[in-house]
């Protein structure tokens, strides 16, 4: 049973990791973040259980808190920058090059 | 068996979902698709012995989080949609490429770990989970613990530096503000009153509900002209508003002055509530073209 | 169960220099809160150069006083000689870069206003200025310390974090040409979600296969566990990504040069620097302590990464044509350099060392040229603020020729000529990597810095060869602070490339005990 | 009857014998660093200068008189030049003491004649002392007591020899004869270095002593390559086949010059170099076959072209050049060659000086023309000049009893000894030198007046005509006091040997008959074709072979085909590789890397998701790298 | 008396003393007040050099970094000792020569002679080190001062030239670091003092690599086919008086490098290297001789020249013979003094006419006797005319080359003939013939330049006639260097008995 919950972990962990690379919006791209954080999260949980101790979850505990912190400072520098430019769009945000 | 039946059910709603949020093309939807994720995950939680953690998801990452995406996203706006062209050559194929290679490399990976059956955290969570939680947050890891209080302070910090503005001068008090009104009023003959609301005397008050005057005409100064604009495109602006608005209209031209409307005031609000427009996101290029030049001015 | 925990023991002088730190970061927001507006800078920047040098005084007595053997804070910090040593570099190249902020000159003033619009008009009127940018470096800086010395994943994770969300929002505070700014702060934010991502993931793995995010247990785990390499190999590789993002090393230093350009030039400096450095120790900790028994296997993975990052580097720095993002890709090319030492492991402990040692002394050096480099590049001003255009740059060197040859003295220690700190920093650990049978990654990176010796000459070409534009940019007569910080820098780099033998000691004794296991 | 042994020697005249190179080297030195401040006795001090060296070879001959022949080779030792290679010392004996007679005598006489020669060029003072350093040089050439020094003096006076033929440099073609002369005699100078290095090879030492009284020892192979390369030395400094192309540009040079250097003495030392070298010589028979060979192509060359040739100057270097064919040619069979070898070369030095200076008497005379076909009838109004040249002239075709008859005679015949087919040629070569020298003397001095309307000739001053005289009482008596009683084969035994029986001296033998005839008949042929027949003013066309010596027998011709043309093309090639290959290259390199820079700088578009992208594919490339690797 | 470090501290000192002075004029005496008491010092110390005695005299040694192992040990040899001799002496006469070269631009005349004064140091430091890092410090350091040289003071294409010479420096002696630190590494001996490396790597593959990272680096210094193409265009860019610091002393480094640091440590891979390097040199000899011929930039044409020298220099180094080598370090010395000259007097040349190229120039010998004759002596010079000291150690080095490899050493013989094509032929059409209507009114040298001139050609005279002095101190440290890479001198095949020869 436990292999599948990391499968289903890395599964996510992938379409999270594609969702970054394929989405325009700079919060959508931000969740598919989020989404990857959770399927770490997943396998703390899974792995916890599977070695039988809690690490695994109090780990999964402070990813929690550290994502929450993320989340206001990516959200606040988001807006901040769709203020500025009228876009939420990753690529619009494309002057530092080469 | 009760397990795998949850596993099975929620694996295929939640991969599901994943994918929704990957490719939907409106954020909303995606914050939605993640929504369900994170529950489900809770379940899955709660399945594999993690009472607290479930519940912590549900409340902190569904309940916080999440709002707080949607919010930002109501700021965006809430109806923005990608566009489906990918404008940078080669990135979907390769980052389709590179999902699916990752993805095969970590279930390759972890397919061929030996795990065995899981030990069960009955001995671990004597205790309860909570207290046994508890006990390690706050002996071996207590320093991490302590530490993520850094990053909430930073993350408050944060957030004020960018969104909030001090105030430079005292706040204006009503007394103030209506005054300002009559002064206006004096010189410019500007309306010192409140404008109606939609609806009065009408037969309900939506917003796109003129208010009557007590003559049962429109008052133009009701009508609310994004909702006009929009409906004029759509063709269903009533008949009567448009009259109004018409005689308005040639009575500005008579005149050679405006008087103030809802839009103009509406437009005072400044540009975060402008709607998102394909003019607004120029307009805002524009601005923030200005914007550059002038600060680059200001460097001397 | 009774409902009692016994209380952790928290080894609060070990940890006083962190805990100096975060302490003065907090004070720094109440001061926030409560300091009316005209008084705050003038609290902040002696409370943050305060809490920095008496951090440093701490570290310094803690390692005066003796070097501990075993873990702190529960096992969650391993304040050992390498730590010790590391914390005293980042401290000093943090209070370097506190200096260079010190004139407002750097930061927006209202973060909120959208840039050209009447309300940031307003803020520059009324001079309003975000004096949160002490606090946020403090916090900055404790993830700093706090990284190198975490002793598992889960401490390294956070510090990780807490090193990065300030720095994320610093990015985006220039006062000029803010649009860029932004950009680099979005790009950094939201690659750097990403890759800590990988890391979480990592962890997650290893954790999986040790039982343990304890790096001593994930290191005794290697022998005793068997059947599940790949959750290994796959995991370590996660752990490698965020820890290899964060040094800048190739594929994963796209990040740097836009970051390094946008961010206002002192958070650079610190970037380039203090993170670095941090990031290298907690790099080394991961690979020699946690993966120490899998050098076989890391090695050949790192050797690629090396190889490749110091070819990326040295190429495109190249044809760059501004000042800070070339100063990017050298900071990539070195950390090339620097990988070359974390290879260069041996078998024995006298070999271990020497290869610590060098790291080390190539870290203060470089560190300490760096943020000159930069102090220098925030003088060189025309009307648009600094003058980053390599263009610019023309004839500098008759405008203003002290500096000039000071900035040169900088490339020519980042080029790695004899008598100047870079040589040495390079030559240490080049000689680690040859007694360790790395000859040919050696080879490779001796003609990396043969290809990037091309461009720092360029640039001294420029400043000394060329002619002066008519309307070039103007230097203006620096702060104090910046003058200091300038004076320092060329100082470290001509004392350490002369006389680099008291550094080297510490180095070596700092590396004598290796890391805590 | 082998040479003596050397004995070391200090005190007297010979002790002091380095002052015969000192005085004229300070000659040289103070003219040419005091500059115009010694314009006014620069040429006083020159001539003093290299009288007085001649007085000190004059001493120092006359106490080597004092000695037994056996005791006549006085070693004198000044100091150590290179340590380990070669002191710098000399070598007094009866083969050098000749050479320095002769220069030193000759040389004075030409100084002398200078002063009048050169009295109205601005540069006189440098022309003394260029004429100062080349006696100095040629005197270290015969004086060293080993290669090296004498490689020294060799290449000094390759040095003066350049800069005298280059005295007029402001014109072009002084300045391109200089430096030709220069680089043909490096030419031979790269083959006297690589015979001296291969003596040093071999012999581990470079002195005289040591390595010709070995010879003997070494194995012929060694010796006929140390000879042969010692002969490309020596054609180059004395215009032998295939060296020659040099000497009649030479020409370009003062006609005091070409007396003393190009005539008298320089291009004699090659000869000196064979003589010298006897023993490797007398141990490597194919090296003296090719000696001889030399020799005789040389002196047939050199009368062909003689032939040819409307400038004075030019018909007489051709007949240097074919002289010095004799004397190669006899110092080429030996022993029994040496003295008539040297002989020769003396009473060449004189009327072959004495010839030159009367030329430069009559050029003096004629405006500086040197074309003969605008002389005629000079026998008149320069009657000294003409009896003077007329000696030399005599001389030289071997006229009964005068200098060039004991001594060219003396060879023809040691040579028909020797081999009748090189014997039967060198009289040949007399033949048309009684031909061409005829040609000479009756085209200036007799027939019509074809003078230029400007040209108004007139007897040259005493300090010129002087010298005249009294070279050709040399050129009319030297060659019997030698040749008699083999007075000059016994004085020279003790220095380079002897045949081990003295030839007996027959006037009119066969052989010599046969030459007398020769002569006679090249003369009544040029009498009828040039001093009773009209001369014409301009060349006529001629016929193949005509063309064919005035082209200097296409020598330059052949050297412009095998070596100029190819060589601008190398050069120019090598130009070429060298900008656009070797250092193409290295720039290249640098562009390459330059370009790559600029298409890799392209992947960092800007675009996070292009970053992040690569995040991904590099996590998935070092989970991958790290799967293989740990698993393998 | 610590001679050497007094040496590099007098002239340390000088160059700080310059940037002090705030009078241009008073900065060029005070740099040849300097250099002279150097030159004084250094003469002074000669004097009371043994050449019989120690190996290395006049040590001394302090530890600098223990950590690495590194020393600051400096002594002189014989060889060392010469090469210090001819840096010291060039120095006056090129800050004399320069007097006004600086002022050319609009450049810092301070700076100029501060940093030659530098120069100065680095090149007494790099020749006295015993210690190999040492060596290599100075090695590496003295590119920057010439860098600034060359590319601030130079002609039209100076930062091109600056930037190509100081980056293909910088390589070879990145990969000599490589081989530093291998040679540290592998003989374990925990220093890098010379005289402990010695002997200490045994195994021949592992010297073949070391050497050739020794060797590459030297190679491109001295500068050797093919790795010369930066010299022509550092030098021709060059102000006369850096050109000759170049060529004359710098580059001489490459070839030291290889007499010393080659040969003696690593004897097994140099003997099996040796046909290789032969080869390189007797291209290069002939090479640089004919594209030399080719140049219409005076100064070009001169490096080229020196490519062609090196190559001789290089031949005698590995010819390893007695004579070849002695031959070879007294090349070093005699070709820094005639390239100086030649540089020089076409630096003046230049100067008045502004114009490097041959065509520009013409019958100059009319106009300036005294320029043109100098001029000349200094080209004969460069052609080994005997009586001047270059023929002594050509002759040398090919006596010495001939004993042991007869057919390179008489390709190599041809070189003779190219260099008398390309001098005489440059001087052809420079001084000679017609004088060209833009040199009509040349002024000859004047004093200063006749200063400049004079010693130079007095030391090419001297040693011409009178060697001894020099091969005396040079012998013995050449007998010790080969008899450390134990090699003999082939035997004559006919031995003759000779007292004192």
């Amino acid at each position: 049973m436990t292999t599948h919950y990391l499968v289903l972990s890395a599964l996510l962990f992938a379409i999270g990791g594609v969702g970054v690379l394929v989405r325009r919006n700079a919060i959508v791209v931000f969740m598919c973040v989020e989404l990857m954080l959770n399927a770490c999260n997943l396998a703390f949980v899974t792995f916890a259980r599977q070695n039988g101790n809690l690490d695994g979850q109090v780990i999964a505990f402070f990813v929690m808190i550290v994502a929450a912190a993320e989340v206001v400072i990516g959200l606040a520098i988001i807006v901040t920058i769709f203020r500025t430019r009228r876009s939420a769009s990753v690529d619009d945000v494309s002057l530092l090059k080469y | 068996m009760g397990e795998s039946i949850t596993f099975w059910v929620l694996a295929v709603i939640s991969v599901i979902a994943a994918l929704g949020l990957v490719f939907s093309r409106r954020a909303v939807y995606s914050a939605l698709m993640l929504g369900v994720v994170m529950i489900s995950l809770a379940v899955l939680y709660a399945v594999q012995d993690a009472p607290f953690l479930a519940a912590v998801q549900i409340i902190v990452y569904t309940g916080a989080v999440m709002m707080l995406f949607l919010f930002v996203l109501m700021l965006v706006g809430v109806d923005s949609s990608d566009s489906l062209v990918e404008t940078i050559r080669g990135q979907r194929f390769w980052a389709i490429l590179a999902g699916l290679g990752f993805a095969a490399l970590l279930a390759l990976g972890i397919g061929n770990a030996v795990v065995g059956a899981p030990r069960g955290l009955a001995a671990a969570t004597q205790a309860g989970n909570v207290p046994s939680l508890a006990e390690l947050i706050f002996t071996r890891h207590v320093f991490a613990f302590e530490v993520t209080s850094a990053l909430l302070i930073t993350a408050a910090l944060g957030a004020m530096v960018l969104a909030h503005r001090e105030r430079s001068e005292p706040k204006p008090t009503q007394k103030d503000l209506s005054r300002q009104r009559f002064v206006a009023f004096g010189k410019t003959g500007k309306n010192p009153a409140p404008l109606p609301g939609p609806g009065t005397y009408a037969r309900h008050n939506a917003i796109d509900m003129p208010a009557l005057l007590p003559d049962g005409t429109i008052s133009p100064l009701s009508v609310n002209r994004y909702i006009a604009r929009y409906e004029e495109s759509q063709g269903i602006l009533p008949p009567e508003v448009a009259r109004v608005l018409e005689q308005e209209e040639a009575a500005q031209r008579a005149n050679g002055h405006s008087t103030p409307t809802l839009a103009d005031e509406a437009g005072d609000d400044g540009p975060d509530t402008e709607p998102m427009t394909d003019e607004g996101v120029v307009a805002g290029r524009v601005v923030g073209a200005r914007g550059e030049a002038r600060s680059e001015e200001d460097g001397k | 169960m009774n409902g009692t925990i016994e209380a952790p023991t928290i080894e609060y002088a070990l940890l006083a220099p962190l805990l100096v730190v975060f302490g003065a970061a907090i004070v720094g927001v109440l001061v926030e809160a409560f300091a009316p507006r005209y008084l705050r800078s003038a609290i902040h920047l002696p409370l943050t150069l305060l809490s920095l040098a008496g951090a440093f005084a701490l570290a310094v007595w803690q390692a005066v006083k003796g070097v501990p053997t075993e873990p702190a804070a529960m096992g969650a910090i391993a304040v050992d000689g390498p730590a010790l040593f590391i914390w005293g570099t980042i401290l000093i190249l943090a209070f370097a870069s506190v200096l260079l902020i010190k004139d407002e000159e750097h930061f927006v003033g209202a973060a909120a206003a959208v840039p050209g619009s009447a309300e940031e008009e307003q803020a520059l009127v009324e001079r309003a200025a975000h004096t949160e940018v002490y606090p946020l470096l403090l916090f900055a800086v404790g993830g700093m310390l706090l990284f190198p010395a975490a002793n598992d994943l889960l401490v390294a994770f956070v510090a990780l974090e807490v090193m990065s969300l300030p720095l994320y929002l610093l990015c985006g505070l220039a006062r000029r040409r803010r649009l860029l700014s932004q950009e680099a702060a979005v790009k950094y934010f939201l690659l750097g979600a990403f890759s800590s991502a990988f890391f979480l993931y990592g962890t997650a793995l290893l954790y999986g296969y040790a039982g343990s995010v304890d790096l001593v247990k994930i290191n005794q785990a290697l022998g005793s566990v068997g059947g599940q390499d790949t959750l290994l190999y796959i995991g370590a590789a996660m752990l490698g990504v965020g820890l290899l993002f964060k040094i800048g090393a190739a594929p994963f230093q796209s990040w740097k040069p836009d970051v390094y350009q946008g961010s206002p030039t002192p958070i650079t400096a610190l970037m380039a620097s203090g993170t670095l450095v941090a990031a290298f120790g907690a790099l080394l900790r991961v690979f020699w302590v946690g993966l120490g028994g899998l050098d076989w296997d890391w090695r050949p993975v790192l050797y690629g990464v090396a190889i490749l990052t110091m070819v990326v580097g040295a190429i495109l720095a190249i044809t760059q044509t501004d000042i800070k993002r070339m100063l990017a890709y050298s900071s990539i090319a070195h950390g090339g350099f620097l990988l070359i030492g974390v290879i260069a492991t041996g078998h024995t402990q006298a070999e271990n060392t020497s290869a610590l040692t060098g790291l080390l002394f190539y870290l203060v050096a470089y560190g300490f040229t760096t943020v000159g480099a930069f102090a220098v590049v925030t003088m060189v001003r025309d009307a648009g603020g600094e003058a980053w255009h390599l263009s610019r740059w023309a004839g500098l060197g008759k405008r203003s020729p002290l500096l000039a040859g000071v900035f040169a003295f900088f490339l020519l220690a980042f080029a790695g000529i004899p008598l100047t700190s870079g040589f040495f920093g390079k030559y240490a650990v080049f000689q680690a990597a040859v007694a360790n049978g790395a000859t040919p990654l050696v080879i490779i990176g001796v003609v990396a810095s043969a290809v990037a010796a091309f461009f720092y000459v360029r640039v001294i070409v420029l400043m000394f060869f060329s002619d002066p534009a008519a309307d070039g940019p103007s230097v203006v007569l620096p702060s104090r602070g910046t003058a200091a910080v300038v004076g320092f820098a060329a100082l470290a780099t001509v004392v350490l490339g002369v006389f680099p033998q008291p550094v080297l000691d510490l180095a070596h004794t700092a590396a004598q005990s290796l890391f805590v296991r | 009857m082998e040479p003596a042994e050397i004995i070391q020697h200090s005190g007297g005249a010979i002790g002091a014998a380095w002052l015969m190179i000192a005085l004229p080297l300070v000659g040289a030195a103070v003219l040419l660093l005091g500059g115009r401040r010694t314009d006014k006795f620069g040429h006083l001090l020159g001539v003093l200068m290299a009288v007085a060296s001649f007085v000190v070879a004059a001493l120092s001959f006359v106490q080597l008189l004092g000695f037994a022949p056996g005791e006549r080779r006085r070693g004198i030792e000044l100091y150590e030049f290179i340590p380990g290679l070669a002191k710098m010392g000399l070598l007094v004996d009866p083969l050098s003491i000749s050479f320095c007679l002769l220069i030193t005598f000759v040389g004075s006489l030409i100084h002398v004649y200078s002063i009048g020669y050169m009295a109205h060029d601005p540069n006189r003072r440098r022309f003394f002392a260029y004429l100062n350093l080349f006696v100095a040089a040629m005197l270290l050439l015969v004086l060293a007591d080993n290669y090296v020094a004498l490689f020294v003096g060799w290449e000094g006076v390759g040095l003066a020899s350049y800069l005298l033929i280059g005295f007029w440099q402001h014109k072009p073609s002084a300045a391109t004869a200089a430096k030709k002369a220069f680089i043909v005699n490096r030419v031979g100078d790269f083959g006297l270095l690589i015979g001296i290095f291969t003596i040093f090879a071999t012999f581990h030492t470079l002195a005289f002593d040591g390595v010709l009284a070995n010879a003997d020892k070494a194995s012929s192979g060694t010796l006929t390559a140390i000879g042969l390369l010692l002969l490309v030395g020596a054609c180059g400094k004395s215009a032998q086949l295939p060296l020659q192309s040099w000497l009649l540009d030479a020409m370009e040079g003062p006609t005091p010059v070409s007396a003393l250097i190009h005539a008298a003495t320089m291009v004699t030392a090659g000869v000196y170099l064979i003589v010298r070298s006897g023993p490797i010589f007398q141990g490597a028979e194919t090296a003296q076959i090719v000696v001889t060979i030399v020799g005789v192509a040389t002196l047939l060359a050199g009368a062909i072209i003689g032939t040819a040739k409307d400038d004075i100057k030019k018909a007489l270097a051709g007949s240097t050049m074919s002289q010095i064919g004799y004397m190669v040619l006899a110092a080429g069979i030996g022993k029994a060659g040496y003295a008539f070898a040297i002989a020769h070369l003396i009473t060449h030095g004189f009327f072959k000086a004495d010839m030159f200076l009367g030329a430069g008497s009559v050029m003096h005379a004629m405006n500086d023309e040197v074309n003969m076909r605008k002389y005629g009838a000079l026998r008149k109004v320069m009657p000294v000049t003409f009896v003077t040249f007329l000696i030399g002239y005599l001389a030289i075709i071997g006229f009964p009893l005068l200098s060039g008859y004991f001594t060219k005679d003396g060879i023809i015949e040691t040579v028909m000894e020797h081999n009748a087919v090189l014997g039967w040629l060198a009289v040949l070569g007399a033949g048309i030198t009684g031909f061409y020298m005829s040609r000479l003397v009756f085209m200036t001095f007799f027939g019509a007046k074809r003078w230029e309307p400007t040209a108004h000739p007139h007897e040259s001053p005493a300090v010129m005509t002087w010298p005249l005289i009294i070279l050709s009482i040399g050129a009319i008596g030297l060659g019997a006091f030698l040749v008699l009683g083999n007075r000059f084969m016994t004085f020279l035994a003790p220095a380079v040997g002897a045949p081990e029986e003295m030839p007996a001296f027959h006037p009119f033998s066969p052989t010599g008959l046969a030459t007398l005839a020769l002569v006679a008949a090249g003369a009544v042929f040029a009498w009828l074709k040039y001093g009773r027949a009209e001369v014409p003013a301009l060349a006529p066309r001629g016929s193949f072979l005509t063309t064919f010596a005035r082209r200097d027998l296409y020598g330059d011709a052949l050297n412009e085909a095998l070596f100029m043309r190819p060589g601008q093309w190398l050069t120019r090639l090598a130009v070429f590789f060298d900008n656009r290959g070797v250092d193409g290259l290295v720039n290249g390199l640098a562009a390459g890397i330059g370009g790559t820079s600029g298409r890799l700088r392209r992947v960092q578009t800007g675009f996070v998701r292009s970053y992040a992208l690569s995040i991904f594919l590099g996590a998935a490339l070092l989970a991958g790298a790290w799967l293989v690797v740990g698993n393998l | 008396m610590p001679w050497l470090s007094t040496l590099m501290g007098v002239s340390v000192l000088g160059a700080l003393g310059v940037t002090l002075v705030r009078n241009d004029k008073l900065a060029k005496q005070f740099t040849l007040v300097v250099s002279l008491i150097v030159l004084a010092l250094t003469v002074a110390m000669a004097v009371q050099f043994s050449p019989n005695g120690d190996k290395f005299q006049f040590a001394e040694t302090y530890d600098w970094i223990p950590a690495f192992g590194v020393h600051y040990g400096v002594a002189v040899d014989g060889i060392a000792l010469v090469l210090i001799l001819l840096s010291v002496i060039l120095v006056p006469i090129v800050v004399l020569a320069s007097w006004h070269d600086a002022e050319a631009g609009k450049r810092s005349v301070r700076t100029y002679f501060s940093l030659l004064l530098v120069l100065e140091a680095m090149m007494i430091g790099v020749f006295a080190a015993t210690d190999v890092f040492l060596f290599y410090v100075f090695f590496e350091a003295m590119l920057i001062p010439m860098y600034f040289m060359i590319g601030s003071y130079g002609g039209a294409q100076r930062s091109y030239a600056a930037v190509k010479f100081l980056l293909y420096s910088l390589f070879g002696g990145l990969l000599m670091l490589v081989a530093v630190i291998a040679l540290y590494s592998i003989a374990g001996k925990g220093t890098f003092m010379f005289t402990d490396l010695v002997g200490t790597i045994q195994d021949v593959t592992t010297q073949k690599w070391l050497f050739l990272g020794f060797f590459i680096a030297f190679a491109i210094k001295a500068p050797l086919w093919p790795f010369h193409t930066w010299l022509p265009d550092a030098a021709a860019q060059a102000p006369a008086g850096a050109a000759v610091l170049l060529v004359g002393v710098l580059d001489k480094v490459g070839t030291y490098g290889m007499l010393r640091f080659c040969l003696e440590l690593f004897p097994d891979a140099a003997k099996f290297f040796t046909p290789l390097v032969i080869t390189l040199s007797v291209i290069g000899i002939v090479y640089g001789a004919i594209v030399a011929i080719g140049q219409t930039d005076m100064k070009r044409l001169i490096a080229y020249t020196s490519v062609s020298h090196f190559g001789f220099i290089a031949m005698g180094v590995f010819a390893m013979t007695t004579t070849a080598g002695a031959g070879a370090t007294l090349y070093m010395v005699n070709h820094g003094f005639s390239t100086g000259a030649l540089f020089l007097i076409a630096g003046f040349l230049i100067y008045r006419r502004g114009s490097q190229y041959i065509a520009d120039y013409g019958g100059v010998q009319k106009v300036a006797p005294i320029l043109a004759g100098t001029f000349l002596v200094a080209g004969l010079s460069s052609l080994s005319l005997p009586g001047l000291s270059t023929f002594v150690s050509e002759f040398m080095v090919l006596t010495g080359t001939f004993q042991r490899y007869v057919v390179p050493s008489v390709i190599a013989t041809v070189g003779v003939i190219l260099a008398a094509i390309y001098i005489l032929w440059m001087y052809q059409r420079t001084m000679n013939g017609p004088t060209a209507e833009s040199v009509k009114s040349l002024p000859d040298l004047n004093a200063r330049e006749k200063w400049v001139v004079a010693p130079l050609v007095a030391l090419l005279l001297v040693f011409g006639f009178y060697p001894k002095p020099l091969l005396d101190v040079i012998h013995p440290a050449v007998q010790d260097t080969l008899s450390s890479v134990s090699v003999t001198d082939p035997q004559p095949a006919v031995p003759v008995a000779q007292e004192g020869q």
